[in-house]
């Protein structure tokens, strides 16, 4: 698809400078490489494409082909390629196009990247950032809509970031290019304000100008609410907004929590909300069984079961593939309609 | 090579060129007037063939239909040549009940059972399974072979390389085939490849290799029958690649700013070039032109028709499939 | 290691007559071979060799080089073999020598192997069995020491499997050759009954000589109890079957249960357990978060919170890649000195 | 070739095999009565490099400190050869908080920043990260390099093949290094490799490709110091192997029952051939082999003793070190 738009300013201050996500991610990464030498971006399509995406947009024009480089369709090499400049002292960051393609290039990120510095017993530092898209919805259909953050979180020694908005995208890759951990970074291509996808309305937003870190780890209370918790992420963020907006007159008030970082997780924010609303409704794209959901049921459950006042609720892929015809991924997607229907459940519990 | 054959494969040429042209019209037909992926009655990323028609009709010009054939995420060419049910294969790119996957795959995942045809969407990652249809083959009679397509770009993929050792090891049925288009998504083959011809990549796997230049659709037959030729005896795998055209973009949408020689492109056209050949040779007239054309125009008018026919699946069955 | 020990056949009756979970396990393949033309098996080592750790321990010698393949270090390339094979109706059984590797060929089998059935709408059958060795205790470290099948029920379209039994290592074979779909059969090393590494006493067991079938998807209740219910697999299954017996004096009564399939994971046996029991504790020998024991946790409280009286425990490894010393590796795997610190948590909580 | 660096490739040769003997006699010393993998004071898998001390001495021979260097499951003679330290290597092979990981890695987990080496239990997973140091160092001044070595086995893996295209292509300061010795556990490489030269593969990346055969470690040299001195000066990577041998079995406790020229194995060891040839050309003499090996058994000796004297991490470090 074409590159992203150009920024889209609304008339006047500053202030109200206005990105989409995607810009505000690749002007985030431009910051750092202008701060750091050693910041090198590698993937296919990443350089004159501007990334399938437009995480990359407008780098390789700044920045110049020795620090953009497009790569052949070699995730193996490339992503180890990046382990070994890491270990050097670089800090590259890598691009693997879809999320879904992780099967040719596990062993480089889980056993190698992952892994590297707890074998060496601290001695060897893997700051790289592994950037990828992630998520459906447009009728993409089993290899190209997956979110699969359970699969990367379960797996130990790499940091997993999800921003839902723009100003988080930036904020969260500038706290991971310079995290001395190997992070990976996911982006759901619905978040990132693609002007040939169906844009989310706060997927346009405000984004300071100057380089800032979001930092790792801390969820966002992005709605607080007395009646019941929604745990989410990524796009879904914005399904549950919608829907607590939908359903404030209703006098159903909904708290919801954008999780921001799978790893590492942060149980104290989703602890206190539960134990202020006692109804927990969890909200994630990725398949349902053995991922995220299951881990913050978990979490709340060995900290205090009777925390929870009635059954939790989970609306996520219900372990099938992403089907490709528009009204079987509509019906396994999280889609709004499902998460209301999982509230009134869960408030009339 | 007899003028029926030559004729045969302008027709399969024509037939896949008249597919894709439809699919490019209902594709943006109703994405207008913001341009969106997922909207319209075909959705998601499509990516089309027209260029490289030389190639699925020379190569499959020699299959059987219980032969086995898988190709890539550009795979409407190869199964119209090696002759998937058209309107079944339709139907599945409209996402519908009667497609070949019950709109569960569409235009990446198209399984054909009756003709052992099926795709993938990631890279070189057919080349495994057609070694195992090739593998079962082997076993039994009828001297059945497997043809794997794949890109250019995918040549660099570690699956490619692990394919063709074990295929040549093993002494497979198979046949390899890259499509060298010049261009994987916006990485020119020069960027990402070491060598100018895959076909030198046989070597290294003690196979026989050969490139075809020009995209000419009678060298691919020619050399596609003796590839073919030498598995059905056993003499194991043969790695080609034809050096082709992508017509128009990696997937539509694609503006292609990345390409400097796109004002020539269309000068390539294949289609065009052979029907003049064909003309020159006495074999084709403008009568016989427009008979073949009018005859594609039917076939695929008939096959959306029934696409478009078919009913979308009920949410309800959204979970089957899953398990047998 | 030298091949596996031959039969350990008890002085007398056949209805004595006991294996190792290896000789079971080599013997179901056998009798479906024998059966059925289509069934062979690929993967390194698996001929001469009989398989690093005896699960094809004499099939070459029976069956020959046609139908027992010792293949290249390809992955990729076998695995996708194994499963166009099986697309062509063949039953083909492949070992992945350590899951540790699936990251070099996870593509084929999660968006081939699992999801081919699914994109074709039910036209397309994938009958094979990817056969594949897990776990530590025995010094392998961070990249030969895993379990990971969270990783792999996470998935969908691919039936999990854990035996912890030479009866059930032969049932579970035969049931995952006969199944149309498939299966990930997942053997850890510690129940192979192996004559080169620590033996548990219950690897060597009575095993019918005629081919059977243990059904894929039902958990068995190991040991019935009142007071807790541990919920585990595989090794730690023997694990918490010697604490519950070394507990028992003491008054604690553990009812343990052998989950043997993930996919489809057996909730309604654990539902009641917990029903009775009021008190669940999980072992796994996977990595902790997002995973096994969260899923389970979670299908517990989506049913009823009210059923846990005490906080959930969990035993599994901790977020930490498997250490090489062995100091450090008895802190991180599921040992009974974990589990009964749990139990007494549990009970007393 | 001069008599200093002949003898230098000895001495190298000697305090490998040297280790490797120690290492054999305390794994095996505390697993009897019944042998047990996960017993004694070294537990789990153990690779030893008896046979191919040649290609670790002659290659490394050419490299500089802070040149880099990723080695397999079976590193010890690489890691030897390219200056680790034997103290803290040694510690870590017997999981000691003064070992290079502090016990957490082992013997296929060795890093060492100071000598820039590594290794990995996973096979040919360590040649992309290679590719990645000969990136940085490509960027910096001093021409370093990055050496990868890999089994015969592995160079039917995917990442070999992607390793080697893009190193080409991107003309990376790196040697890659096959030790074919014949074996991959159990699997001849006849019935594994589709070709009998894995240099043949350095075509199908527009690299230069050498076989050195019979194990010898002064054609090794010669090779390496070709291919080393092309990487420095801006040439590009270099393919070699090294058709060795595997003296031992694939790992301790391997009772080698599938290998038909077992008995012949001991009359192929490069050490005694090379101590003659060194002998012959009156380089050597029994005083001097005296003393290397005398020497080479007090460093191995000091090694050990700072192994065994160093402690046990205590298992409340067990979560230390998964992150920065
Ligand atoms: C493993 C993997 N990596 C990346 C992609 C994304 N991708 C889809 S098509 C494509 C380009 C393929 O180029 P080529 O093989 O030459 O085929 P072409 O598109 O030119 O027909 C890429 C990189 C993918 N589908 N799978
Ligand atoms: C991806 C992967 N597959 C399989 C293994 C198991 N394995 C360890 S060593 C080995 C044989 C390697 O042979 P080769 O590359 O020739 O090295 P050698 O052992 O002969 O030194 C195998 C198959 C592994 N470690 N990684
Ligand atoms: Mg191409
Ligand atoms: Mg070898």
């Amino acid at each position: 698809m074409s590159a992203t738009d150009t920024t889209a300013t609304a008339a006047g201050a500053p202030a109200a400078r206005r990105l989409t996500t995607a810009r505000a991610l690749a002007e985030g990464i431009g910051q750092e490489m202008e701060r750091d030498d050693n910041v090198v971006v590698l993937g296919e399509d990443i350089g004159a494409y501007g990334g399938i995406f437009g995480s990359t947009g407008g780098l390789l024009e700044k920045f110049g082909p020795e620090r953009v480089l497009d790569t052949p369709i070699s995730e193996t090499a490339f992503i180890g390629l990046g382990i070994g400049a890491a270990v050097e002292g670089m800090r590259p960051i890598v691009e693997l196009m879809f999320v879904d393609f992780f099967g040719v290039a596990m062993d480089q990120i889980y056993n190698h990247m992952a892994k590297i510095h707890f074998e060496s017993g601290g001695n060897v530092k893997v700051p790289m950032v592994l950037m990828t898209a992630t998520g459906g919805g447009y009728g993409d259909a089993e290899q190209h809509s997956q979110c699969l953050w359970g699969t990367f979180a379960h797996l130990p020694g790499m940091k997993v970031v999800v921003p839902s908005n723009p100003a988080d995208a930036k904020g969260l890759m500038i706290a991971a290019i310079r995290d001395d951990n190997p992070v990976v970074y996911m982006f759901h291509k619905g978040i990132m304000g693609l002007p040939w996808m169906a844009k989310n309305p706060r997927s346009v937003a405000h984004v300071p100008e100057e380089a800032y870190e979001t930092p790792i780890g801390k969820a966002a209370v992005v709605r607080p609410g007395k009646d019941a918790t929604v745990v989410t992420l990524s796009l879904s963020v914005h399904h549950a907004l919608d829907v607590a907006e939908k359903l404030a007159p209703d006098g159903v008030d909904l708290e919801v929590i954008d999780l921001r970082s799978l790893v590492p997780l942060d149980t104290a924010t989703i602890l206190s909300s539960v134990a202020k609303t006692g109804r927990l409704l969890i909200v994630d794209e990725d398949y349902q069984s053995f991922g995220l959901s299951g881990e913050i049921a978990a979490r709340v459950v060995e900290t205090d079961p009777g925390l929870l006042r009635a059954p939790l609720r989970r609306v996520a892929v219900p372990d099938v593939p992403i089907p490709y015809a528009r009204s079987l991924e509509r019906a396994v997607l999280p889609t709004p309609e499902r998460i209301e229907a999982a509230v009134h459940d869960l408030v009339k519990a | 090579m007899d003028d029926k054959t030559r004729l045969d494969l302008y027709r399969v040429m024509v037939l896949s060129r008249t597919y894709e042209e439809a699919i490019l019209r209902d594709y943006h037909a109703d994405k207008k007037p913001a341009w969106d992926i997922g909207a319209g009655l075909l959705p998601g990323e499509m990516h089309l063939s027209a260029g490289q028609e030389p190639v699925a009709a020379g190569v499959c010009a020699h299959l059987r239909t219980d032969d086995a054939v898988t190709a890539t995420h550009r795979p409407h060419h190869i199964a119209i040549a090696h002759g998937v049910d058209l309107d079944k294969m339709t139907a599945e790119i409209f996402g519908r009940v009667d497609g070949l996957g019950r709109g569960r795959g569409g235009h990446m995942h198209l399984f054909d059972p009756h003709t052992h045809f099926s795709c993938s969407g990631i890279i070189a990652e057919g080349l495994p399974p057609a070694l195992g249809q090739a593998f079962a083959f082997k076993r039994r009679p009828g001297n059945r072979v497997a043809v794997a397509f794949t890109g250019e770009g995918a040549a660099n993929q570690g699956a490619f390389h692990e394919s063709l050792n074990l295929a040549a090891r093993w002494n497979l049925p198979v046949v390899f085939v890259v499509e060298d288009n010049d261009w994987a998504i916006s990485v020119p083959r020069d960027v990402s490849t070491a060598i100018s011809s895959n076909a030198d990549r046989a070597a290294a796997y003690g196979i026989p290799g050969q490139r075809i230049e020009d995209n000419d659709v009678e060298a691919v037959y020619t050399a596609a029958g003796d590839a073919v030729a030498r598995a059905r005896a056993g003499e194991g795998p043969t790695l080609l690649e034809v050096h082709t055209l992508r017509l128009w973009g990696h997937f539509e949408g694609d503006a292609q700013g990345y390409r400097p020689e796109l004002a020539d492109v269309p000068g390539h056209d294949p289609i065009p070039a052979y029907e003049h050949r064909l003309t020159q040779a006495g074999i084709l007239d403008a009568a016989a032109v427009k008979t073949i054309k009018d005859e594609a125009s039917a076939r695929v008018e008939k096959a959306f028709a029934f696409a478009k026919a078919s009913p979308v699946p009920a949410p309800e069955t959204a979970l089957d499939y899953v398990f047998a």
